[in-house]
């Protein structure tokens, strides 16, 4: 199993939480991202994402490595929908397994800050008012 | 040089296609960059896009080899 | 069903997060502690988890009040294990939806913390060798 | 006046059970808890304990009615 994947159909939180349990990990911390119904104020109605697939998954095996190497983890897991999602469907999972707390949530926290800074994952809103649009947000962007 | 092109979220709709084969005098991506967003009136400034050579993040003045492909990103917004 | 509970038998984290769904919640960060196979270097074979039931309810329940007070979150729920646990079982599950990631992940390590330290939980571990021991950790005591 | 006391953890097991009935002329926590835990040698000193009267936390130099409900808490360990 890659610790970083893309998946084009529906994010299982429970195999993938099976995944990280192990009789050493005292603490699991999970980062779940759903598609909202609302952004910036406007109601959405659901969106894709579209994903340079090749670059995506090595830099996000890349961060993975970069949070196995930064704090005292056991193991995390990280994958990425891409294609069309509905309302609250989960658009991307994370999950850290660690001896401590302190790590698992550092660990996790750091993971999905930098898939959604670095990896080449794009976001395209339908709302249920006007055109979709791509989201390119400038540097900075509220998280 | 002969170059592929690949295109992504906003430039894939304004270029119309996910990629392509195209012939270019241009040696880096800075100035091959000037030469499409000119053809498909891609509205991004370099300081905003990334650029991928051969599956790798590479800066804009590196030398492209013939056959390289080559994809402009603009911000990401995964997650 | 009450934001914080105690819970005789096994925690299902299933069915806890299913709770914390709703299209408005964009982020959902949950926190596992489960059984670990050692502590301060022992070999631990189980442990059980005994409490002041009446005071701890009360203890957690203000816990919750207190992270909805302090972080943008629109739902958090806690659940913490009494009596006898085995290596791998979860021992206390916290989850929390927001709309954005940052509140999520304050709150969840707000309350995690604040159980730890305020709840009136006590563990008593049971080790491969010697006498089981309560652990009445002092202030400042490693997380 | 009679007081019931409540045990948890490692004074439950040095107290012998997990609560019970007693008299005692002690009229605030501090008090009560000399008497307590001369009687069952507990090893704790006063400042790594906290007091609950009635299943609510309370400060030591609370004043106890008859009837009250006591509880020494040991440094907790959940989670």
């Amino acid at each position: 199993m890659k610790v970083f994947s893309l998946s084009e159909t529906a994010i299982d939180p429970v195999v993938l939480s099976s995944q990280l349990e192990n009789f050493g990990t005292g603490a699991i911390v999970t980062f779940e991202g759903r598609v909202r119904d609302h952004n910036d104020g406007r109601a959405v109605r659901g969106l894709a994402y579209q994903a340079y697939a090749e670059l995506a998954e090595a830099e996000g095996a890349k961060i993975m490595k970069e949070a196995r190497a930064r704090f005292e983890i056991s193991c995390a897991v990280c994958v990425h929908r891409v294609g069309e999602l509905v309302l609250g469907e989960l658009a991307v999972w994370v999950g850290v397994g660690a001896a401590h707390r302190d790590a698992a949530f550092a660990a996790c926290r750091y993971i999905i800050d930098e898939v959604k800074s670095r990896v080449p994952i794009w976001k395209r809103e339908h709302y249920s008012e006007g055109q979709p649009e791509w989201l390119h947000p400038a540097k900075g962007s509220a998280r | 040089m002969n170059y592929t092109m690949l295109y992504f979220a906003s430039l894939r709709d304004a270029a119309g296609c996910d990629s392509e084969r195209i012939a270019s005098g241009a040696r880096d991506p800075r100035s091959l960059y000037g030469e499409i967003a000119a053809r498909y009136r891609f509205t991004f400034v370099m300081e905003h896009l990334r650029v991928a050579v051969n599956g790798e993040f590479a800066p804009w003045d590196q030398a492209l080899a013939d056959g390289d492909e080559i994809a402009f990103l603009p911000p990401v917004s995964g997650g």
